[in-house]
């Protein structure tokens, strides 16, 4: 729980309750539902039922003439409008035409056929019902693999091998590691589509204001300016006369880092009807429309010694892109490359990536974006090569871990690990199981026939994205921080928080930095009419990078204050601490709300000095930082019917500095829940035919309260030397950490019976087959 | 999903055989369907109305028979859509005489789209197996006629 | 989201509520099924008679040696009803089973049961207690055995204007548990497993198992009673009898769980229903 | 039709079609936008209010069949300017990330502690099985029931 704080600590550090809270727990937030506005009209999507179909015609007459309805617009009204932008450039890559509406065929199912516009979402809705489209449906094809055979149905007809890019990183010698490899294992592992499912669908409230040609744009997104600058490409609009303004967010998980057809489609609606409009997805179409995450098939090969060093990675990664690239879609997959060689010392990897179109909807970032998937496959390999070996899985880790002392460390795939203690979280989290006598326990449970099974991860990935020359869209971040006249501090933050509390973790910085109290400082994000511009929330790069740029803006801040202060104590020798300015010789103080007065009302500034207490800094970061932690689950298995249950679930993460200790076990438990999802009971599944047949949260089995485990989250703090904070970013770890820990634990328990790898989700029935079934 | 199963029908196998050909006898059998309007050789329009517990819609589709090698087998290809979603089935007919009438076995697939797949995933098997019963049912009871 | 526009009455009486059932209009109880059909719109009724507001359809209470439940008590009124957790325990349980707290609410017994979902809990728990359903017609009332009234899926012995007006439950002294694999994802049960017995002496005088998400319907697993009656209940009895539950049952299967392996789950939880009744 | 009720302690009179579910009415007639609207097969439980005492999930039911009835949304609990005691322990356990889930999940965590003053960690996993929340993994909500559940005992 929070600790009560006394005026004169810092705050850095404290696990102090947040200050975002009381509008959340008072129900008085304003998500983007929540906005009503004179006159404004709402607006239903019309989609395609179909995978493939050519679109013969529709008919809108009777739409049209339902009451209350304004307007209905087919693809043909829409087609000069920009296509959806896809962020991500990769060598050869093929980028189809992303109408906001279909033209003449629809490429899966839920794809945009018409908009419905209504004064009332009821009308709408009914006259959306009697939209008459005529398909030829046609052949579709839902699985990357399939997709790939000869003869498969093309989902893009120019491109008949369904294949948008192929991808090809190496580093080392590898086909020397290979030929002098005691030992080779090859697995085939996938990591399967997953809905992220924020609990706030997506939603736009659109507002035009044809005399000033400004275009408001109220959208539940993690990246307001970028949305901005794209959605004003899109519509044709200059930059500046699009305001992108961000509500509260209900949760992203990188679902709300993308430009959607939607935005730009209610920014269309609402510069044709002259009115506010509407539009808030369904879950039905959240399920359909918005990206999902991972959709991979991973082909691993690793060569090693028969001391367990491990020499090479071999990766052939089939990437199920979907029918579109969404913003960063193909992009996704190379971070898995990047993560490959994980903790482990190789310096001999190979990775080819082939980008598949499929008729579903597209992938894309998804909490972790690329390093999940990586991580999963390294560390069930690892844990196969122990098995392969007779090794101990925590042992083989130790031996193959990257040392405190190589880094700076530079690995196979280009990146340059920044500081690290590999070995340290793992020993901890050993030490909190007692994995010697745990192991004694597993030996004397299987001797009684129980199934018990002991997992670890060690995983590594890649945070706070990032060097822009390594980010589509630039990886530096910004913030400006002013003093108000009357000494009140407004931080105005490029990112875009939507949960992770950084109204309370950037408030603490700024608190800390300037010795103001905490209820002075007010932080502000989503607004791009009053934020200078910014990236965005995503990648775990908030606090990472732009809380290094709220300090850099500090410091220049706090030099100003210093100045002005010297000023009036008419001293150039002054320092500032605890909120005031001192004079050095005499010990004389100002403190900073009369410094903020003086400054403002500027009477005795002397000549060419500029008044206000102003700084804005955009950070580029040297290098992305590189979190890394352990985690072990415990798990025990029902003979009878196959159930997973987890017994104990022990998680050591070291992602730096912590800020707010409370807020970042929370972010540990979120990214868990997320990760254990994946491994037991989360899956999009497609039939052949590209129905989505987990269509509903009656068929997508989220975690709910009673399927988690009680989750112990430790630290050990490595800080990193990337930024001043030495905060690496921990938005991502647990999910990260968890599917590989919670997979390598049931495997164990499976391993008697011969068992070496099992593709998520872990079902009961799976789990009871593998244990013989009904023989 | 794949669908299969054998059903006993009390005729003979040539019986049997045309009265699964006759559009007047599987608009009788067909649950739901509220006629079969002749479009063409072996295909016909059709008219559907799917009700079951509170999920009702109506349907348009066609009933199409193909590949008939009588009185052995045939092929059907029945499929509708509808506001509510779509469907398919098509599947091989094979019918052998067995003592007191005809063992229809179906081997084929079936297939369901739009939001009826989404929400009913647990109840298409047990639906289609139901409407397959329906189906035969309703041909037994030609015998009466 | 949104519904197709109906009609919609709340009659007081069950008289004028029969009145519009009978002209064609749409029962609805908790709604607990119907409204997320109704929202997205593969439920359309034209008219709807809410049962809410009819007063003598809302109890619970004993009579004899029966137990009387109206159609609109809600679920977390049998759940928590002293009387119900006293003289059927295995009905509360079955009760509390369902969906979640939220639904439970809501939901009503009469409601579920002419719904007749076939994952749904309570008709194993009313095959189990040899229930019977009391079914009112517009004139007239008769009563259904639940093995007679659960005919398929979402498919009962209810006519075209009938509604369930009362289940009625025989209260006896017998030992009882209903176990349930839950899907994950919606909470209905892939199986579940609804078991009385009552012994006579160290021997099994009688046992009801009945057995919902199995099959098309719910259904009383005739076998596997008959191989438990006399026996002294114990480990492998039970075994032998959980055994007979999904045999010659032709099971469902979707995406969550084949039909081999909720036979199997069938006979898994029929063991464990009948141990935790028996023990 | 018409319907009279009383929400958040106040009487409200409308003309509503049968149709409208009682979450829109609530959100769009009353203005009361606490509770939200996460899907449409009341899996999520984002939309949860009280009626006549009992949590129920507002939208899955309509707003004619709430006529009559007495409301209560996540804004009437801290009506008197006081939060409520669950309020203030989701706020000090950090049972919150994105909020979205929150009014739904502690009107859901009152009716754990109005049933069972003293629940369980199980018992209070069991009681919200009826919502959803994608953010917290849960941990902190277990932890903000049973802390209400203590200042309840104090």
């Amino acid at each position: 729980m929070a600790t009560t704080i006394t005026k004169t600590e810092l705050l850095v550090g404290k696990r102090i309750r947040r200050r975002e809270d009381p509008r959340l727990i008072t129900g008085t937030a304003t998500y983007v539902d929540d906005i009503q506005m004179p006159g404004m009209h709402h607006a239903i999507v019309l989609r395609s039922p179909h995978a493939a179909a050519k679109i013969l015609s529709i008919n809108t007459r009777a739409a049209e003439g339902t009451p209350g309805v304004v307007a209905v617009f087919t693809g043909k009204d829409t087609k000069h409008v920009g296509p959806v932008p896809c962020g991500a450039s990769l060598p050869g890559l093929r980028v189809p035409h992303h109408y906001i509406l279909a033209t003449d065929r629809v490429y899966f199912v839920g794809h945009p056929v018409a908009v419905v516009v209504a004064t009332d979402k009821y009308l709408a809705r009914d006259a959306a019902d009697k939209i008459e489209v005529d398909y030829d449906v046609l052949k579709a094809v839902a699985d990357p693999e399939k997709a790939l055979a000869v003869g498969a149905p093309a989902v893009h007809p120019e491109w008949p091998d369904n294949t948008a890019f192929n991808y090809h990183q190496e580093g080392g010698e590898v086909d020397k590691a290979f030929a002098d490899a005691e030992v080779v294992i090859k697995q085939r592992i996938t990591s399967q589509r997953l809905i992220p499912t924020a609990m706030e669908t997506r939603g736009v409230v659109a507002e035009w204001h044809a005399a000033d040609r400004q275009l408001n744009l109220h959208s539940s997104t993690q990246i307001p300016h970028l949305l901005r600058s794209l959605v004003a490409g899109m519509l044709g609009l200059e930059e500046n006369r699009v305001r992108v303004i961000t509500p509260e967010v209900g949760g992203g998980f990188g679902s709300k880092l993308n430009v959607y057809a939607e935005e730009a489609l209610m920014g269309f609606v609402a510069m044709q009807i002259g009115k506010p409009v509407k539009w808030i997805e369904s879950r039905r179409e959240n399920f359909l429309c918005t990206i999902q995450g991972r959709g991979h098939v991973d082909y691993y090969e690793l060569a090693a010694k028969k001391d367990g060093t491990i020499l090479a990675i071999k990766l052939k990664i089939v990437q199920d892109l979907g029918a579109y690239h969404q913003l960063l879609t193909p992009a996704i997959p190379t971070l898995s490359v990047l993560m490959m060689p994980g903790l482990y010392r190789t310096k001999n990897i190979r990775a080819d990536v082939v980008g598949v179109f499929t008729n579903c909807v597209p992938t894309d970032a998804y909490r972790g974006a690329g390093r999940p998937e990586a991580t999963h496959g390294i560390e069930r390999m690892v844990d196969i090569l122990a098995d392969e070996l007779k090794m101990d899985p925590a042992e083989i880790r130790l031996k193959n871990f990257v040392t405190p002392e190589e880094f700076p460390y530079p690995t196979a795939t280009g990146l340059t690990y920044d500081t690290g203690n590999y070995a340290a979280p793992l020993e901890k989290a050993l030490g909190i199981v007692d994995y010697k006598n745990l192991l004694k326990e597993q030996a004397a449970a299987r001797q009684q026939g129980k199934v018990m099974g002991i997992g670890i991860s060690t995983y590594g990935e890649i945070c706070a994205f990032g060097p822009s020359p390594a980010t589509p869209a630039g990886g530096w971040e910004s913030a400006t921080v002013k003093i108000e006249p009357s000494g009140k501090v407004t931080v105005m933050t490029g990112a875009c928080p939507h949960g992770q509390g950084e109204e309370t973790t950037f408030a603490q910085i700024a608190a800390d930095e300037l010795g103001v109290d905490i209820d002075d400082v007010l932080v502000i994000r989503g607004d791009t009419a009053i934020v200078q511009y910014g990236i965005g929330t995503f990648g775990s790069r908030a606090t990472a990078v732009g809380g290094a740029a709220l300090y850099f803006a500090l410091q220049d801040l706090k030099a100003k204050i210093k100045k002005f202060g010297g000023m009036l104590l008419e001293s150039d020798d002054v320092s500032y601490s605890g909120g005031e300015v001192i004079c050095n010789k005499t010990g004389a103080s100002k403190p900073l709300s009369e410094i903020a007065g003086a400054t403002y009302r500027a009477m005795k500034l002397p000549p060419n000095t500029e008044p206000g207490l102003v700084a804005t800094y955009f950070w580029e970061p040297p290098n992305f930082t590189f979190p890394f932690g352990a985690h072990i689950v415990i798990t025990d298995i029902d003979r009878d019917t196959g159930q997973v249950k987890i017994r104990r679930y022990v998680a050591v993460d070291d992602c730096g500095n912590l800020i707010n200790p409370l807020i970042v076990d929370g972010q540990v438990h979120g990214g868990v829940a997320q990760g254990v999802g994946q491994a037991l009971w989360e899956q999009a599944v497609y039939d052949d035919s590209g129905q989505l047949i987990t269509g509903e949260l009656m068929d997508y089995a989220l975690p709910r309260a009673h399927m988690m485990p009680w989750i112990e989250s430790h630290h050990t703090i490595t800080p990193t030397n990337v930024n001043p904070l030495g905060v690496k970013g921990v938005g991502e770890a647990g999910t990260i950490g968890a599917s590989p820990a919670v997979v390598n634990s049931v495997v164990d328990a499976l391993s008697p019976l011969g068992v070496r790898h099992i593709d998520m989700p872990l079902s009961p029935e799976k789990i009871w087959k593998l244990m013989g079934g009904n023989n | 999903m794949k669908i299969s199963g054998t059903y006993t029908l009390p005729f003979p196998r040539e019986r049997t055989f045309a009265l699964m050909q006759d559009p007047e006898a599987l608009a009788r059998a067909i649950p739901g369907c509220e006629g079969l309007q002749h479009v063409g050789p072996d295909e016909y329009k059709m008219k559907m109305k799917m009700a079951l517990a509170s999920l009702s819609g109506a349907f348009e589709g066609k009933v199409r028979i193909s590949d008939s090698v009588p009185p052995e087998s045939f092929r059907l290809i029945v499929e509708g859509s509808g506001r509510i979603g779509f469907m398919k089935g098509e599947g091989l007919l094979t019918l052998a005489a067995v003592e007191g009438g005809t063992d229809v076995s179906y081997d084929g697939e079936a297939q369901v789209g739009g939001t009826m797949a989404a929400v009913g995933q647990r109840l298409i098997d047990g639906t289609a197996k139901m409407m397959i019963k329906r189906f035969f049912e309703k041909l037994a009871a030609e015998a009466a006629s | 989201m949104i519904a197709q526009a109906f009609d919609y009455a709340a009659p007081k009486t069950l008289d004028e509520a029969m009145t519009l059932i009978a002209a064609g209009a749409k029962p609805l109880a908790g709604g607990m099924s119907l409204i997320p059909m109704m929202k997205l719109r593969l439920a359309a009724p034209e008219q709807l008679v809410d049962l809410a507001r009819v007063k003598d359809l809302n109890y619970i209470r004993e009579s004899g040696n029966q137990l009387h439940i109206g159609a609109t008590a809600t679920h977390y009124a049998v759940e928590s009803s002293a009387l119900v957790r006293a003289k059927c325990p295995l009905l509360a349980a079955a009760a509390a089973s369902i969906g979640d707290v939220q639904v439970r609410n809501v939901g009503t017994i009469g409601g579920s049961v002419a719904h007749a979902d076939p994952a749904a809990d309570y008709p194993a728990a009313l095959q189990a207690l040899d229930a019977q359903i009391v079914i009112r017609g517009a004139k007239s009332e008769r009563t259904v055995s639940a093995a007679d009234f659960f005919v398929d899926a979402f498919t009962t012995a209810l006519e075209t204007g009938e509604i369930v007006r009362e289940i009625v439950v025989p209260m006896e002294d017998s030992s009882t548990s209903y176990q349930k694999a839950p899907q994950p994802a919606s909470g209905f049960a892939l199986v579940g497993v609804a078991v009385r017995v009552r012994k006579n002496g160290d021997r099994i005088a009688s046992a009801r198992i009945g057995v919902t998400g199995l099959a098309n319907k719910s259904f009383r697993a005739s076998a596997a009673e008959k191989a438990l009656e006399g026996t002294a209940g114990t480990a492998a009895d039970v075994q032998k009898a959980a055994a007979l539950v999904p045999q010659g049952v032709d099971a469902n299967s979707d995406l969550h769980a084949s039909a081999d392996y909720r036979k199997h789950l069938a006979s898994v939880y029929a063991a464990r229903a009948l141990t935790a009744a028996l023990s | 039709m018409k319907i009279e009720l009383t929400i958040n302690g106040k009487s409200h009179s409308h003309d509503v079609e049968p149709r409208l579910l009682l979450i829109h009415y609530l959100r769009e007639a009353i203005g009361l936008t606490g509770p939200h609207i996460g899907c449409e097969t009341s899996l999520c439980g984002a939309c949860t209010v009280q009626l006549d005492g009992k949590a129920i999930k507002s939208c899955a039911m309509f707003a004619v069949q709430a006529d009559g009835a007495d409301i209560v949304t996540i804004e009437g609990l801290a009506a008197g300017g006081e939060l409520d005691p669950m309020q203030v322990a989701f706020w000090n356990e950090h049972g919150l990330q994105c909020g979205f889930c929150t009014p739904g999940m502690i009107m859901a965590s009152k009716q754990i502690l109005d049933r069972n003053p003293h629940p369980s960690e199980e018992e209070i996993r069991h009681g919200l099985e009826g919502n959803l929340c994608r953010c917290t993994g849960y941990q902190h909500i277990v932890n903000a029931v049973k802390a209400a559940a203590a200042t309840a005992g104090k």
